[in-house]
């Protein structure tokens, strides 16, 4: 891809990676979290796609990306799958405290 | 030696054991109905894949460490990812081991037994275990990553497993955030390794940043990035703080897999990335660090900010399980002293403590256990006088525990730290040895309090009573008789520790 | 430039901004949606960087997987909590100040660093090679990859199943 | 007499399994055990004493087996003259520390074998010629300790087991710095006490006295030394009678013998620049300072601790003086004061078994029920004031003797002290003992037959030696003018940080 | 001169040490059993024995030449270390020997005298228990060959006074008079020890490192020109030594525990108090005049001190009420002048009077001692008088005992204090104004013992009516060593009477092996035959003061009260009370120094319970407190929230519904901002 020198490519994954990271820093909302960190490991692809088309040689990079994908999406499923745990163990539970405060 | 994928599967019984273990038990689950045959089938795998690792000892070899059929020596395995030394199944051995006591531990953990999933938890536990030993063999920042992450993963679960409690569901929701984000920095810092050296071989970075065509700076930025995920996994300070919290949502079992077995793990992956790839050996075992790359001096700091933290945080514990999370904490920052002296005697330190540590760390979580399931308490008070009213095995061998972690001769802890603080004093890192020394006084200070509440004080009468059944009896024994035996008697592992500072280089 | 290096700055800026909003929406829900574009965009990025097998697992995964997965789990806590859950703005500051602090160290490494660039890129698709590779000496993450995956599975189900008893 | 201080070492360990293997419910048989455990040792050290070879500075009796070869840890033991002294103390406190324990009836098991584990430990410490067998012994001496008064202790009993913890702690890890750096500082890196020895000289002046400095706070604390002493009081005050006799009798001297062996042996040079200093001038503000401090308590057994301070004072003094007065008087010194303050702890046990306090306002006149153990009182306050013909004025005696040489000023204040000395035992004497009998006390029984038991022997030696000091003068006379030659030879070779 | 090796000696010290032993030990059973008659033997018998070996001692030295009367037992190695060699060996030279007769002669008496005297007490053995190692302490003191040995005799007679002191220890008040007279006795020994040390040392330092007597002789020139501490090293040793002589002797400033030591027993007071144990101090500088002769300035300070204690005692004595206290403060008084005779170096007049005031001392305090026991334990001389008619023989040998103690002519006093008195004007270190303190003082000591005798035995009797009653003489055994002691008081000065009066001398001559080496004494006495007008005036000026002083007592004292009233009174009473109350000597040095060491107690405690274990647990707390700042974060974030309140169960509850992680961006914030800063740290 002439025209575009790695380092622009690489600024990209960087602001990605730094909104990523403001990201996770501010969102008191776990999912927010999760999004952030998607948004990490997005920045940290652009990375490896980048530098695996810089490099001649693209499929360690690319395939390391894969990877990560693959990884984010098991993390992701543990992640909602807590919640969700957590959802389905506490509604009830939490219905009986507030009840039980009324008194 | 360099075997390819197909060559590689005879050299790979151990993480195939524990893999066909864990795929059987889940296959199982459904049709067993005594779910205990199901965890002494997890038993008897993690006994197999010990044994596996530890290779048939031939009667007249001369090598009498090696792995699977693999009695040639060492090298790489399918095609480079992972790779087969000294170091590696030296870790592999603790981990077994520590796999073995957590699912016999589990076997005896009224937390875990009796939840109508413990087929998934065993097998959870042994997927667990692969991720350990992949984490001791990687030799490659994808795999590294991979069995890092096939750690996490399941230790988020194996924390959110008592999903009825709410501090497991907090536990697990807050373990997974830390972890998601430590892992997806180290993912991006690993990105640019792999943008400086063009390869994930730990040896083609060594080559790379060698030549050094990098920029020091950028190199540094890279390995601190890398370092969130590591330091993540041993718990050090700055990245410590989910360890509270999730050893204590966590069922005790998992809470001593996490502890000893996550943080061994740490340590290896450690070991793996920043001596044979960022450091170059030398005449005598010591070894150098690559041009501009001072990890040494940042590990030092943090080593002693993490002892030290841990070691304040723990002071004001009153539930055991936050107490020993946060010892284990400042153990941690121990075992960094024998890695920033770039000595092999510090990694050999490093190698003995960690048995030690799995001794007496294993050792104090099992009496917690015991405590938890006969008054299902795990607060200080829920000790006191556990000596007095039927805990008198526990107690003593809570005792035990408690003074080797606090490094008290004969006891094995006494050792390891000897070991540890001897390479600090050789190479000179005396204000490191100060501080490190500070800190077990301080450390004395707690543990000496779980005693004391223990044998000093009297029971009031409304903590229960403890009764030992054979099985954590036996456990206990397990643990105990070792934690002496090594504290007067640890040449033999020495020895090991010492022949398993060995990397395989290519 | 080349019209293609433009698409790219195209490309890269709708990501970043849909990136921003994902950072600094007050409603969750648009969040979830400004990620879907930043997702997006990266994948676009992935074809304008010749890595067309990731772009498609990154539509695939991504987009299909793990941000439906994500949008769900907003829907559910919009359900519970019953209003939209904001930032607290008392943390942006500092956390504007930590991260632009650590982007610019990032930033001044990527600029002092001479990458190694090789001479001769080829735009060939690398579908193939990746396939090759997966079954090749990458053999053994890829299958320790599918064991991750069950491992997961089976501990999703433990997380998240109904109590049995109780 | 082959690995006859092994056999003396280990012996009460085995003692210690076999209590525990003992039935708890009959706490009589443990007693008796546990009695019978202490006296092949003490057989072995009645044997020892008259064998041992009173003309050579070697090292006898010695056991060398390698420990951890890779390491060269050694299992290295032997006695010199001035170790002799201090294992025969033991062996001789022991049975009758066992003895004055036999009021013990909660936990009996759990107490004897951990006592008997202490006086594994004791012993230990004083026959390791290896500094990493002492370092171990050192410390495994503190976890029977912590017990014993944590469990069986007084009311304060908590307080006074973990200060006394920490406290000890505290110092050991410096003593383990400083052993590490000793260790790697030979060639070839040994741990062997006699092979360190005078090592020293191949550190730097200010390494030296870094080093010094970091194993003399170790034992300092032992001692106890101002500022280091504040743990002795609580312990002592909580501690069951028979262990404040052990931490008086023994572990006290732990401190002084560990200077003599480590500091004096391994850093000669750095012995003579700091002893002014540290162990002359801080053993005579302990001399003066013990004193003052015991003269302002009201609990008896607190005043005893505060007297042993001031006692153990002149061990210091006397050994920083480098003549043979000094360190002979110093060493006997040791001993002395290990049988005498025995003898004071044993003698507060008996009126606190009686009265069940320890308050001196509120005894009086006691030798009138109790003449026996007044008159023994007596004798063992007047040996504590040194009066002559008893075994404490020969060795104040040599002690304030040899300093004079080396330093008269502080001689002269040392010496002053003994009219303080003076001061708080007749005082205490005449509140308790003599004066009008409180009449809650009229029907006391005198000492029984246990009591006289533990005391009479002590009794006996104090006596003894006061008149015949070369019982134990002969013993260490060797070997201290050997060590007064190194530390004058590495003086003279090594040069001072002025 | 090598001494003679004997082994005769050592039975000296052990009889008594047995005597003592055997009382003490089965005393009580003896008593029980067979009586206190058999207790009383076992305590006899050996110092009787004693008294007989020494005789054969004397007897012994006598037949040998004069420059041969050494003889010495060694008994067994005590010390050997380094260039320290001291033994336990025992030496008769006809100093000690002179010493050893009276210790155990005069002893002996007195240990008749008790046998009597104590008939009514339980602890009888105990008595005797101690007497008997009083005893032996002495002989040890007396017969030691070095001044280590003489040490252990001199802390051990230190011993025995505490326990005789207050031997009724029922009474808190005897108990601390025991303590007194033991705590001021170890401030003297203290400076005995401390002298001892400086002597080795200074001796050793030219090679000649030792304690034993002959050896001190023999190198005590070494010490010459040899400076300690900024002081030439015999002035600094003899000083140091006469500071231990102070302490035991009672002279200024430690005289203060002599007058409360009275609260023992009478007999105590005569055999420890008077005849014995406080002439130590003489002694050992007798024994020691070679080191003393090398140092004038120690020498100006001994006259000075004695000639200063020999009055001021006197002038107590004057005025004190209780019968036994005038007695210590005429001990007091009495020693000073030995010191005085000391000082000037007339050692020789010196132990003269020693062993006269060892008679007439102990006749008077016996037979006080008679008195009050006659009296039932009286003391108060208030409550006496004409008891010459009720007590004769006690009356007659009390009344020749205060003879010789106002020093009238042909008694033992005149001819020793008269050697004194002489020696104080004519010696090289003598002068006018020593003399004439000591004149001055034979008068006021004319003055207080008239005074004595006039209240106790003349005037109407003030007897309270109960005891007058039951007045009667004492039996045999107490007046039997009266009447020796009297004899003695008569006749024992006649062994020293001077040439210039016509005497032979034969005491001096007895002693001048001793001390005739000395170049002091030698030339003094060659000078002073020249002058025997001078002396016989200066004797004449002296019997005229004594006899105006006792003039003046009967003047005063011939008929109650009144004139003594009225002379109390003078400057509105003044002085008298100053005297009464012992020039307040007590209460100031209660005031400095009790006081003073009970502040500095009370501050080291308080160091001790505070500041530093303030520091310890200061620091435990401030480590505590930083452990709680850190974890205050986890406090405040975690535990609050995670630990078990109700209502953090419900907001937790609430929080998990929501999906709230708490802090855990907080936990975040840490991460990444120590990696940044990090990172920062690396760039600059």
């Amino acid at each position: 891809m002439p025209g575009v020198p790695l380092e622009h490519v690489l600024f990209v994954g960087l602001v990605l990676f730094a909104l990523g990271l403001y990201t996770v820093l501010t969102r008191r909302n776990a999912i927010g979290i999760l999004m952030g960190i998607e948004l990490l490991l997005n920045a940290a692809n652009i990375d490896y796609v980048a530098f695996a088309r810089y490099s001649g040689t693209p499929t360690d990079g690319q395939i390391f990306a894969i990877f990560v994908i693959m990884l984010a999406a098991a993390e992701a499923a543990v992640g909602l799958a807590i919640v969700l745990g957590i959802y389905r163990n506490f509604e009830s539970i939490d219905v009986d405290a507030t009840h039980s405060l009324r008194h | 030696m360099d075997l390819g994928n197909a060559a590689s599967v005879a050299y790979s019984a151990p993480e195939l054991i524990l893999i066909g273990a864990a795929i059987g038990i889940v296959a199982a689950d459904p049709v067993v109905r005594a779910k205990e045959q199901l965890g002494a089938a997890a038993l008897l795998a993690c006994a197999a894949a010990l044994i596996a690792a530890i290779g048939i000892r031939l009667p007249f070899s001369e090598r009498w460490l090696v792995q699977g059929l693999l009695r040639g020596g060492e090298g790489w395995l399918w095609s480079r990812m992972v790779v087969v030394d000294g170091f590696a199944v030296f870790f592999k051995l603790v981990f077994a081991l520590a796999a073995f006591a957590t699912v016999w531990m589990s076997l005896g953990s009224a937390e875990v037994q009796d939840s109508g999933e413990e087929g998934e938890y065993y097998a959870l536990v042994l997927a667990a275990t692969v991720g350990l030993f992949y984490m001791a063999a990687a030799a490659n920042l994808l795999m590294a990553y991979l069995a890092l992450e096939l750690v996490s993963l399941t230790s988020y679960v194996l924390t959110g497993y008592r999903r009825h409690d709410r501090r497991a569901g907090e536990a697990a929701l807050k373990y997974l955030i830390y972890g998601g984000v430590a892992s997806a920095v180290m993912v991006y810092g690993m990105s640019w390794l792999y943008g400086l050296a063009g390869s994930f071989q730990y040896r083609a970075i060594h080559d790379a940043l060698a030549h050094g065509a990098a920029a020091p700076l950028t190199v540094f930025v890279a390995v601190v990035l890398v370092l969130a995920g590591f330091g993540f996994k041993i718990a050090a300070v700055p990245f410590h703080m989910w360890a509270p919290d999730v050893y204590e949502g966590a069922p005790i079992p998992v809470t001593a897999f996490l502890s000893v077995g996550s943080k061994a793990a740490g340590f290896a992956i450690l070991i793996r990335l920043f001596y044979p790839g960022l450091s170059e050996p030398g005449a005598g075992g010591a070894w150098t660090t690559l041009a501009g790359l001072d990890w040494p001096t940042l590990m030092l700091v943090v080593s002693m900010a993490t002892m030290t933290l841990g070691n304040l945080g723990a002071l004001g514990q009153r539930n055991l399980k936050r107490l020993l999370a946060y010892s284990s904490i400042a153990h941690a920052g121990y075992l960094l002293m024998g890695f920033v002296v770039l000595d092999d005697a510090g990694l050999r330190a490093m190698l003995f403590y960690v048995v030690t540590y799995y001794l007496m760390n294993f050792g104090a979580f099992a009496v917690v256990m015991v405590v938890a399931n006969a008054t299902g308490r795990e607060d200080m008070d829920g000790y006191r006088g556990l000596a007095w009213r039927g805990g008198a095995v526990p107690a003593v061998a809570m005792a035990i525990f408690l003074f080797s972690l606090a490094g008290i001769p004969p006891l094995a802890g006494f050792v390891g730290k000897f070991y540890l603080f001897a390479a600090v004093v050789e190479q000179r890192f005396y204000v490191l040895a100060l501080v490190g020394f500070a800190n077990t006084l301080v450390a004395l200070y707690y543990y000496l309090r779980i005693v004391r509440t223990m044998f000093l004080d009297r029971p009031r009468g409304d903590e229960g009573v403890v009764a030992l059944d054979a099985h954590n009896a036996f456990l206990l024994y397990f643990l105990a008789v070792p934690t002496i035996g090594l504290g007067l008697y640890w040449a033999p592992v020495m020895a090991l520790a010492e022949r398993s500072v060995r990397f395989f280089l290519g | 430039m080349s019209s293609s290096a433009a698409l790219f700055y195209v490309f890269a800026a709708f990501t970043i901004v849909c990136a921003a909003g994902v950072a600094f929406s007050r409603n969750i829900v648009h969040s979830a949606f400004a990620l879907l574009g930043a997702l997006f965009g990266v994948a676009a990025i992935y074809v304008f960087l010749a890595a067309d097998f990731v772009a498609g697992a990154q539509f695939l995964i991504y987009i299909g997987g793990i941000l439906v997965l994500i949008l769900f789990a907003v829907m559910l806590t919009h359900r519970i909590a019953d209003v939209a859950v904001s930032n607290r703005a008392a943390g942006r500051p500092a956390a504007l100040a930590v991260v632009g602090a650590a982007a610019w160290i990032l930033g001044r490494a990527i600029v002092a660093t001479r990458w190694p660039v090789a001479a001769a890129l080829s735009d060939a698709p690398t579908t193939h090679a990746i396939g090759d590779g997966f079954l090749g000496p990458y053999v053994l993450p890829f299958e320790l990859a599918s064991f991750v995956l069950l491992a997961v599975l089976v501990g999703a189900i433990v997380v998240s199943r109904k109590e049995l008893r109780g | 007499m082959d690995h006859v201080l092994t056999w003396m070492t280990f012996l009460p360990l085995l003692g210690a399994a076999v209590v525990l293997c003992l039935p708890s419910r009959s706490p009589r048989l443990i007693k008796r055990v546990a009695f019978a455990a202490t006296l092949p040792t003490f057989a072995l050290g009645v044997r020892l004493f008259a064998a041992f070879d009173r003309a050579t500075t070697a090292y006898q009796y010695v056991d060398r087996v390698p420990w951890i070869a890779s390491y060269a840890i050694d299992y290295f033991v032997g006695v010199d003259g001035i170790s002799i002294t201090m294992v025969l103390l033991t062996a001789l406190l022991c049975p009758l520390c066992v003895l004055a324990s036999f009021g013990i009836d909660k936990g009996v098991k759990g107490y004897f074998a951990l006592f008997l584990m202490l006086e594994t430990g004791m012993l230990g410490v004083f026959v390791a010629l290896d500094f990493f067998l002492f370092y171990v012994f050192w410390e495994v001496m503190l976890l029977p300790m912590y017990f014993l008064i944590g469990v069986w202790g007084g009311p304060r009993r908590e307080y006074a087991a973990i200060k006394f913890f920490l406290y000890t702690f505290a110092g050991s890890v410096l003593m383990l710095i400083a052993m590490l750096v000793l260790y790697f500082g030979a060639t070839p890196h040994t741990f062997a006490i006699p092979e360190l020895a005078p090592g020293g000289a191949a550190f730097d002046p200010r390494t030296q006295h870094l080093l010094w400095l970091a194993l003399f706070v170790a034992f300092a604390i032992k001692i106890p030394a101002f500022p280091f002493h504040t743990w002795l009081p609580d312990a002592h005050v909580e501690a069951p009678t028979a262990i404040s006799v052990i931490l008086a009798g023994v572990l006290l001297k732990m401190g002084t013998y560990g200077i003599l062996r480590i500091n004096y042996g391994i850093l000669p040079a750095a012995t003579f620049d700091l002893a002014f200093w540290a162990l002359a001038a801080l053993g005579t503000f302990n001399i003066v300072y013990g004193a003052l401090c015991a003269l302002a308590q009201s609990d008896l057994k607190r005043l005893v601790a505060y007297s042993s301070i001031s006692h153990m004072g002149y061990v210091m003094l006397g050994m920083a003086a480098f003549t043979p007065q000094g360190l002979n008087g110093a060493v006997l010194q040791m001993f002395n004061h290990g049988t005498i303050t025995a003898m004071l702890f044993l003698l507060v046990g008996v009126i606190y078994d009686r009265a069940h306090h320890r308050d001196i306002a509120g005894f009086g006149g006691l030798a009138a029920p109790m003449p026996v153990y007044t008159a023994i009182t007596g004798l063992a306050f007047f040996a504590a004031m040194g009066l002559p013909g008893l075994s404490a004025f020969i060795s104040e005696v040599l002690v304030l003797l040899g300093s004079w040489r080396a330093h008269p000023r502080l001689t002269i204040v040392a010496a002053s002290a003994i009219v303080l000395t003076a001061g708080y035992l007749l005082w205490t004497l005449q509140r308790v003992w003599l004066g009008r009998l409180d009449e809650r006390y009229a029907g006391l029984p005198d000492v029984g037959a246990g009591e006289l038991a533990t005391l009479l022997p002590l009794a006996a030696i104090v006596l003894v030696l006061g008149v015949y000091p070369h019982a134990v003068l002969d013993l260490i006379g060797a070997s201290l003018g050997h060590l007064n030659e190194l530390v004058r030879a590495g003086a003279a070779a090594g040069p001072a940080l002025r | 001169m090598d001494p003679i090796a004997v082994t005769m000696l050592r039975w000296i010290p052990l009889l008594p040490l047995a005597g003592a032993v055997v009382n003490g030990l089965f005393g009580k059973a003896i008593q029980r059993r067979a009586g206190k008659g058999a207790v009383a033997a076992i305590a006899v018998a050996p110092v009787v024995a004693a008294f007989a070996v020494s005789v054969a001692v004397f007897l012994r030295l006598l037949g040998l030449d004069p420059e041969r009367r050494l003889l010495l037992d060694v008994v067994w190695r005590w010390l050997a270390v380094g260039s320290l060699r001291v033994d336990v060996a025992f030496l008769a030279d006809p100093l000690a020997t002179t010493l050893l007769l009276v210790v155990t002669g005069i002893g002996g008496l007195i240990h008749l005298y008790s046998t009597a005297y104590m008939r009514d007490d339980d602890a009888y053995w105990r008595y005797f228990a101690y007497l008997n190692l009083f005893t032996f302490a002495m002989l040890v003191l007396v017969l030691a060959d070095n001044l280590l040995l003489m040490f252990v005799g001199w802390e051990g007679v230190g011993f025995c006074s505490w326990a005789l002191i207050g031997f009724w220890w029922r009474e808190p008040v005897n108990t601390g008079a025991g303590n007194k007279a033991f705590i001021v006795n170890r401030i003297g020994d203290t400076g005995f020890v401390l002298g001892v040390f400086a002597l080795f040392w200074a001796l050793d330092a030219a090679g000649h490192g030792t304690l034993v007597f002959r050896d001190l002789q023999r190198h005590a020139a070494s010490l010459d020109g040899r400076v300690l501490l900024g002081v030439p090293a015999a002035t600094l040793v003899t000083l140091l030594l006469f500071v231990g002589a102070t302490g035991k002797s009672a002279q200024i400033p430690l005289h203060v525990w002599l007058p409360d030591a009275m609260q023992g027993p009478t007999p105590v007071s005569a055999l420890i108090h008077a005849a014995t144990m406080v002439t130590a101090g003489v002694y050992m500088i007798a024994r020691l005049h070679f080191l003393y002769a090398l140092a004038p300035a120690t020498l100006a300070v001994i006259a000075g001190v004695g000639a200063a204690t020999a009055l001021g005692a006197a002038t107590i004595g004057l005025v004190q009420n209780d019968i036994k206290r005038v007695l210590a403060y005429s001990t007091v008084s009495q020693l000073g002048y030995m010191f005085l005779a000391l000082g000037v170096g007339a050692w020789t007049a010196g132990v003269f009077h020693l062993v006269t005031h060892a008679f007439f001392k102990a006749c008077l305090f016996l037979g006080a001692g008679s008195v009050i026991h006659a009296l039932d334990h009286e003391q108060d001389m208030r409550q006496m008088g004409g008891l010459r008619t009720a007590l004769p023989v006690t009356f007659s040998t009390f009344l020749v005992a205060a003879l010789a103690l106002g020093g009238m002519p042909l008694t033992a006093g005149f001819f020793s204090k008269d050697e004194i008195l002489w020696h104080a004007w004519s010696s090289p270190y003598g002068s006018a104004l020593l003399w004439g303190v000591g004149v001055v003082g034979a008068a006021l000591t004319a003055g207080y013992v008239g005074r004595q005798v006039l209240l106790v035995f003349f005037g109407a009797s003030r007897v309270e009516a109960r005891r007058a009653a039951q007045v009667r003489e004492s039996p045999p055994a107490m007046t039997g060593p009266l009447v020796v002691l009297a004899a003695g008081a008569l006749l024992i000065g006649f062994l020293g009477v001077p040439e210039s009066l016509g005497g032979a001398n034969p005491f001096a001559a007895w002693l001048s092996p001793v001390f005739a080496s000395e170049h002091v004494d030698a030339a003094h006495a060659a000078e002073a035959a020249h002058d025997a007008r001078l002396e016989w005036m200066l004797m004449a000026v002296s019997v005229a003061m004594a006899a105006a002083g006792a003039g003046v007592a009967y003047l005063i004292y011939r008929r109650p009260a009144g004139s003594a009233d009225a002379l109390a009174a003078i400057a509105g009473g003044a002085p008298y009370r100053l005297l009464l109350n012992k020039y307040w000597v007590d209460e100031i040095y209660w005031a400095i120094f009790g006081r003073g060491t009970f502040a500095l107690a009370r501050a080291g405690a308080w160091l001790d319970a505070r500041i530093i274990d303030g520091i310890v647990d200061g620091s435990a707390a401030v480590t505590r407190a930083i452990a709680r700042l850190e974890g205050g974060f986890d406090a405040r974030v975690v535990d609050g929230v995670v630990n078990g309140l109700a209502a953090a169960t419900y907001a937790l509850g609430g929080r998990l519904r929501r999906l709230q992680t708490g802090h855990i961006n907080a936990y975040l914030y840490v991460v990444v901002g120590a990696v940044a800063l990090v990172l920062i740290a690396r760039l600059f």
